[in-house]
């Protein structure tokens, strides 16, 4: 790809560059433990495109021409891009290193498509002291004990949907059947919903603050509520916490693809799977990685926990999005 | 040859017509003031000259060119604000040197004219001041020094000295007039003040109600006033009607209402019409004497009604058989209300009109 | 005009607009009207058919109203108080109003649940000095929406009336008061009027930016306080519709260009003629 | 000073109370040791200042911030402030519309301005993304010029103005060395307001940003979008520290004849 | 008693005192001018008694009530600005109307009261204007009549004429002075026209460098000032030294440097010292005749020098054996320059100070 981006040399005609396109944290671990390494290896440039899910999807979308050669995407953003044929096809040849991840990790996004690269968690997280009864289910958020006291993800964030699921759930329906009781029990948590949050930073916020006592969260905003307040507990429910895939995937009009592939078969690689999981920003995908219990606390580690997950079928969710959002916002954040 | 030229120019401010086929020519190196009651177009006038507004009739000719056009800064003109209008983010120093900063003036020069300035006009001391920190009298005095320090082609001034005490205002007219004559730049003065008019003014034009009455010497216009409203303006106060009798080269004959003979210098006869107007001045009444002759020429009887102090002298209100009449007396002896006297009207000093 | 010339100094900023504001600004909402067979309402309708969406839209009017009034009642002293401190002193304070301007409006969101929340810093005040029994529920309402907004944009109102305001000349406060005005009567007549020029910009500037703010509602706000920007990122960022996310943002510009020239009206009249 | 009763005293002193607490927060948790907003702090660290420093593309993405808003800035006032002039100084037929129009950028909700130029400006036109962006900072920015200088033109005395014309300055130098000066406060009100709006922008850089081409709030946003320590607060608290050195340079070196000169 | 009494009042502008241990005291329903050189302090008095500034020390009694830290607008005093201060977003009407609305006046009767004020200043014609379209004078005149349309317990007026012309400022102080002896408004007056001044006070307060010098009746002002100061300042432009001869009850007797022989009235000396200064007008100077005997009393030789025009008359620089005069003779007669004179100088009206 050419690059007109500002700032960086093309000054060496026989070095490439391979844009990538990412979320915008842990960037210089990310970068020590991913990019350096790769730039080394292959003599490339690697120049980033940061912002969130949407923003960067967007982007994609409307500019055919953007440059960029792979996109990082949480598994919902992902679907809407195959969907619209955003992606190149991925020769599976190539990235030898799918063999060795998890079985949902695989192909979420269908056999031409990328894999996923990390796996993430959605549960609850309340506050054990300020709670009378252990909280184990999707259900105990319905407690009255938790009236003005919860907080869950917006229908918009990547954490969003799930919380429909666990709602048809509750109500003990199938989803593709009947939404519509999925979203009568939604309304019915309404008086325990503070707010609905689509910024993880801001759960944290309203556990520091006492706002509230119980919420629907991903795993990783774990680590730090506990910080901050040590009474707090992650539950995987026992109807199965949500999986969230987060994949990697070539863009079309990429003229880097093979150094794409490379790069991807890189990020699945059991070195870089574990640096980055002992770094704690990503949870590792790759089955040879190994981890002490330390080492694995606040991850989604294990082989028994990864095959206890929800998986969401997001290519359905994606067709009836419109329509949630809207009931969404007339019945639970008005 | 007539430096400066206006033409039959008109100016209004939206409907208001202000100046109508206004004409006015000054000689190079002429001192003229415009005289005249408030809003009668003086500012308007030098505005019109200095470019500020433009006319929407007539021509402006300067120095044989047509300036009706040219730019405010191309015209090498001082100009004195009625509003001081100084910059108020400038020390008194730095907004003396405005001009001459502009006129890339050598800044050993620049710091020599503007402190000799600030000493014409008593605020050499001040020069570090803002505007703000001035009274208004000093104020004034640092706008008349920014327009003088620039040594214009010609110098707008109006009511330079408006705010300033008699002796500080005779001193700076005096400092304006030399300063004037040496550099022998050619000025329109607006004043109110009609001594200071006189004083120092070549021509004075007297203005009413957007046209010139009467454009003349001091001397003549404060002697001999060509019509009714000069002479009103010029402190003639009291106005006497009066039907011709018999006209001569010297002397002629007037008669008032009530039968009085009032003998005229020829020369002070401005209006050819039968019935006409005899002006004069408080000052040039003279009180000669309770009751007396009834016949003499020109003489009044009349009893003194209020009486004003004016410093110099007092002024009375007398009352006649052709109407009140102001009457100055001097201070040796003061006349009670109520008390008889005779007037005396010389005939030299009596206008008409 | 007298000089012709002078249009010219007009034109960079007509060229600008038009080709970068107007040209690509319409052919976006021209999108909107864009029906199957010709030029259609439809979608304006249907907005206005919904009572959900006018009460949204209602809800958003409301807040950018009450934040701009808000706005000016604090910001016309304080600007007023800064114009006449000296010269010196002024830009300090004017770099004091900025400050809260340079912090990320997330941080800036954060701090305010750090005063109103729960167990917040107002709260244990209030509940330390027993004026209330618990606590006050003064996060995620419109309230706290209200406080988020005017803190965001009061700087933005005391800027434009300080600028007015200090060309002002105190002679007329003098008179004024000379003519048995009191310091606030004084003020409002003669200093609020001729204030108006600054006082329109900073309401506009307000205004709009209440209108259209986004993240301190989306912070602040509760569940049950979404206004529009909300409605048209979720359809613009997520739905990516764009048609619907157009017609919510021509709706506020025309609710922007109606209010600006109600204020600008009402304080034409406040103002007197010129 | 008389000109200042204590009520209007007392007011301001709470409006500003109102406009610096929060801010005292947020500095007290960038320099606190727990990692999450926290009032008062419990202990003092330097750590989530030091974090700024690790996040390279904090550094980057500020010096393109920078950059775009001065240069977004200077090309506002270039063509603002003579716009600005014309507008205040004379009376004619069509002033208030041209007035409206030039206030329009700031009624539009910028994330749809931010979309439309993206189509047309990068997509459309193939414009550099860094030239895109730096054109939507400009024309967004341009209204609070223009406002805020004609404002506070509208109640300068033109006859000062004429003064300096009478005394030979050309209409183009008179307004540097007499309006100008005379307007400074509305001109800086201008300029601060106009580049912080730039350098604050989310909704328009979001769609005009590519690759390696961002914007510090843009970065900040990923940021927050995932963690919540308090080295945004740190970034915010480093950001209010140079805006008070570099006024406190302005004032120091320049004076406040700065725009005289 | 006093109605206004300010007692060892001191203001300062920063370092820069203006006003030190400042005294003056005023009877209710009297009309007091200031009269002073430019930045003597005179509006600075004014904007104390007003209360826009504050003193530094020394007290404010007004109608026995201490006024040091009263409220601007609890004061109810009219207060007319040297620069007028007229509110520019508001009509002429508007303006003079602002304090009866204030005043809660009844509609009808605003509109009553500001059009018969309005008339009083001659701009009833002008009430639909708004201040930038009018002329300096007429600005000034709705300044006047706003301040005087609300009646006020004390008026403050600050060249309140200055830029009006001859004719109109004896019109306006007329009107000003009826006004305020109709409705008994104690007055503070400054005013640099020292004819209006002495025509229009009860009592005149000479002010220097921010004191007090005299404070008397215009006429003791005018014909007997206390001090060398004063004396200059109200026109005594001739100084000449003499030292005392013989002092009688009546008349005393003064020697000149150069031996002539000066009777001087007794009552007319302000003075103890040896040596003094024998002050007199130019006005009051005689020219007697060419030569003459040179042993006369009161009398002085002298060459004509220049001469200026006044209008009434012509003033002479006459140089005397003890130096520069300035004479005034009339207009019948004009004298050349190097014409040699005797001057008489009047006992009567010589002052000693
Ligand atoms: N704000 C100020 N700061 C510093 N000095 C000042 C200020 N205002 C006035 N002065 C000074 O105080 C002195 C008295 O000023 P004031 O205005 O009382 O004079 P004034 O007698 O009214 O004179 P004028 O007849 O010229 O109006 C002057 O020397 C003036 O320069
Ligand atoms: N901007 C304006 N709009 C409308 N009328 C105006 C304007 N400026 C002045 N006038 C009117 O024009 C007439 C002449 O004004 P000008 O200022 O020339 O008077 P002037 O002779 O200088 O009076 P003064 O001695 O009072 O200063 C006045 O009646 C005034 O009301
Ligand atoms: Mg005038
Ligand atoms: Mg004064």
């Amino acid at each position: 790809s050419s690059n007109e981006s500002k700032g960086e040399d093309v000054d060496k005609q026989e070095k490439e560059t391979l844009i990538i396109s990412t979320w915008g944290y842990n960037e210089d671990i990310l970068k020590k433990n991913v990019f350096e390494p790769f730039e080394k290896k292959h003599n490339v440039d690697i120049v980033l495109e940061v912002g969130n899910n949407a923003d960067r999807l967007n982007k994609i979308r409307m500019n055919k021409n953007s440059d960029v050669d792979i996109i990082y995407l949480a598994s919902s953003y992902a679907i809407q891009g195959v969907k619209e044929g955003l992606f190149e096809e991925i020769n599976r040849e190539n990235i030898p290193n799918i063999e060795n991840i998890y079985e949902i990790a695989k192909a979420p996004l269908g056999e031409k498509y990328g894999p996923a690269y990390t796996v993430n968690r959605t549960g609850i997280i309340y506050d054990t002291e300020a709670t009378k009864e252990k909280v184990d289910s999707w259900s105990d958020l319905w407690r009255d004990e938790f009236k003005d006291n919860a907080s869950i993800a917006n229908i918009t964030s990547t954490a969003g949907p799930a919380m429909v699921l666990a709602a048809a759930k509750k109500a003990d329906v199938s989803i593709k059947d009947d939404y519509d009781k999925a979203f009568e029990e939604l309304s019915k948590l309404k008086p325990n919903i503070v707010k609905t949050y689509s910024r993880s930073s801001d759960l944290v916020n309203m556990f520091t603050q006492g706002e509230i006592k119980i919420g629907v969260a991903q795993d990783f905003a774990y680590g730090r509520i506990k910080d901050a307040l040590p009474s707090a507990e992650w539950v995987n429910p026992k109807e199965g916490a949500f999986a969230n895939l987060n994949s990697v995937n070539i863009v079309k009009g990429s003229d880097n693809k093979e150094l794409a592939e490379k790069f991807i078969n890189f990020l699945l690689s059991e070195k870089v799977q574990k640096a980055n999981a002992l770094d704690k920003v990503d949870s590792p995908i790759n089955v040879n990685v190994e981890l002490t219990k330390e080492e694995a606390e606040g991850l989604t580690y294990g082989k028994d926990l990864i095959n206890s997950l929800q998986t969401i079928d997001y290519e359905y969710i994606n067709s009836v999005m419109s329509d949630w959002i809207d009931k969404w916002n007339r019945e639970i954040s008005k | 040859m007539a430096l400066l030229n206006l033409k039959d120019v008109s100016v209004a401010y939206g409907d208001n017509v202000v100046l109508k086929d206004f004409n006015l020519n000054i000689k190079k190196g002429d001192l003229v003031s415009l005289l005249g009651p408030s809003g009668c177009g003086k500012t308007t006038t030098l505005r019109l000259i200095g470019g500020f507004i433009q006319a929407n009739k007539g021509k402006f000719i300067f120095n044989d060119k047509d300036y009706t056009k040219v730019p405010v800064h191309k015209r090498e003109f001082g100009f004195v604000f009625q509003s001081y209008a100084l910059f108020p983010h400038l020390s008194v120093f730095d907004n003396v040197a405005f001009g001459l900063k502009l006129r890339k003036t050598p800044k050993g020069e620049i710091k020599k004219r503007v402190m000799e300035m600030l000493d014409i006009v008593g605020l050499a001391d001040y020069s570090k001041r803002y505007p703000k920190e001035l009274s208004g009298g000093q104020r004034q005095r640092v706008a008349l020094a920014r327009a003088l320090v620039i040594k214009p082609d010609l110098l707008l001034l109006d009511e330079p000295l408006s705010n300033l005490d008699a002796k500080l205002r005779v001193k700076m007219r005096v400092g304006i007039r030399k300063i004037q004559k040496e550099l022998n730049i050619t000025t329109v003065y607006v004043t109110h003040d009609q001594e200071e008019c006189f004083s120092i003014s070549d021509k004075v034009a007297v203005m009413n109600e957007g046209v010139i009455e009467h454009l003349d010497t001091p001397q003549n216009i404060y002697d001999n006033p060509k019509t009714e409203f000069v002479a009103n303006f010029v402190g003639f106060e009291n106005f006497i009607d009066l039907s011709l009798q018999s006209k001569n080269e010297d002397i002629s004959t007037y008669n008032s209402k009530n039968g009085r003979v009032f003998k005229v210098k020829s020369t002070n006869i401005n209006s050819n019409k039968e019935t006409i107007k005899g002006a004069i001045r408080p000052e040039e009444i003279k009180i000669v004497n309770k009751g007396g002759d009834n016949k003499d020429e020109n003489t009044l009887d009349g009893i003194v009604g209020i009486s004003t102090f004016l410093g110099k002298e007092y002024q009375y209100m007398v009352d006649t058989e052709v109407g009140k009449l102001l009457v100055n007396g001097n201070t040796n002896k003061r006349y009670k209300e109520g008390e008889k006297v005779k007037l005396y009207l010389p005939k030299e000093k009596m206008v008409l009109v | 005009m007298k000089n012709k010339a002078n249009y010219l100094l007009l034109l960079p900023g007509l060229i600008l607009l038009g080709l970068f504001l107007f040209v690509p600004l319409f052919s976006t909402i021209f999108q909107t009207i864009r029906g199957k067979e010709g030029l259609t309402l439809v979608k304006y309708f249907d907005f206005f058919k919904d009572s959900y969406y006018i009460s949204i839209y209602l809800r958003t009017l409301k807040l950018a109203l009450i934040t701009t009034l808000i706005a000016v009642m604090l910001g016309f002293p304080t600007a007023y108080y800064i114009s006449r401190t000296n010269k010196k002193v002024r830009g300090l304070y004017i770099m004091l109003a900025v400050f809260p301007l340079l912090t990320s409006s997330v941080v800036r969101s954060f701090s305010w649940m750090v005063i109103l929340g729960r167990n917040g810093i107002v709260n244990t005040i209030l509940l330390n000095l027993n004026i209330i029994n618990e606590p006050l529920k003064l996060l995620y309402n419109e309230f706290a929406i209200v406080v988020g907004l005017v803190y965001l944009f009061l700087p933005l109102m005391i800027m434009s009336l300080v600028g007015v305001m200090e060309n002002i000349d105190n002679d007329l406060m003098e008179a004024a008061e000379s003519l048995g005005a009191s310091r606030l009567k004084a003020f409002i007549k003669v200093i609020f009027p001729l204030s108006v020029p600054g006082l329109i910009v900073g309401s506009v500037l307000v205004f709009t930016g209440s209108l259209t703010a986004y993240t301190t509602p989306q912070l602040l706000g509760g569940s049950n306080a979404k206004v529009l920007s909300t409605l048209v990122y979720q359809n613009a960022m997520s739905l990516f519709d764009w048609d619907t996310a157009s017609v919510l943002a021509t709706i506020m510009i025309l609710t922007t260009l109606i209010v600006t020239t109600i204020i600008n009206k009402l304080s034409g009249k406040l103002s007197g003629k010129r | 000073m008389n000109t200042k009763s204590r009520f209007l005293t007392i007011f301001s002193v709470l409006v500003y109370t109102f406009l610096i607490f929060p801010l005292v927060i947020i500095t007290a948790a960038a320099f606190g040791a727990n990692d999450y907003l926290k009032f008062p702090p419990e202990g003092f660290s330097f750590k989530w200042v030091a974090n700024i420093f690790e996040v390279e593309m904090f550094i980057r993405t500020f010096k393109i911030s920078i950059e775009i808003a001065v240069f977004g800035t200077f090309l506002a006032l270039l063509i603002g402030i003579p716009a600005a002039y014309i507008l205040s100084r004379y009376q004619f037929k069509g002033r208030n519309f041209l007035q409206g129009l030039f206030l329009s950028p700031v009624l539009i909700p910028a994330i749809v301005f931010g979309f439309s130029l993206l189509k047309f400006l990068i997509i459309k036109m193939q414009f550099p993304v860094y030239t895109s962006l730096l054109i939507g900072h400009t024309v967004v920015i341009l209204p609070y010029i223009i406002r805020v200088i004609s404002s506070s033109l509208e109640s300068f005395d033109y006859s000062i103005e004429e003064a300096a014309v009478s005394l030979g300055a050309g209409r183009i130098k008179t307004f540097f060395i007499i309006v100008l000066p005379n307007i400074t406060s509305g001109v800086i009100a201008a300029f601060i307001l106009a580049f912080i709006n730039s350098f604050n922008n989310v909704p328009i850089s979001i769609f005009l940003t590519g690759p390696g081409v961002s914007t510090l709030p843009i970065q900040m946003m990923s940021y927050v979008e995932y963690y919540f320590d308090p080295t945004i607060a740190a970034l915010s608290v480093i950001l209010m520290l140079m805006t008070a050195i570099l006024m406190f340079i302005i004032e120091r070196t320049l004076g406040l004849s700065f725009f005289t000169k």
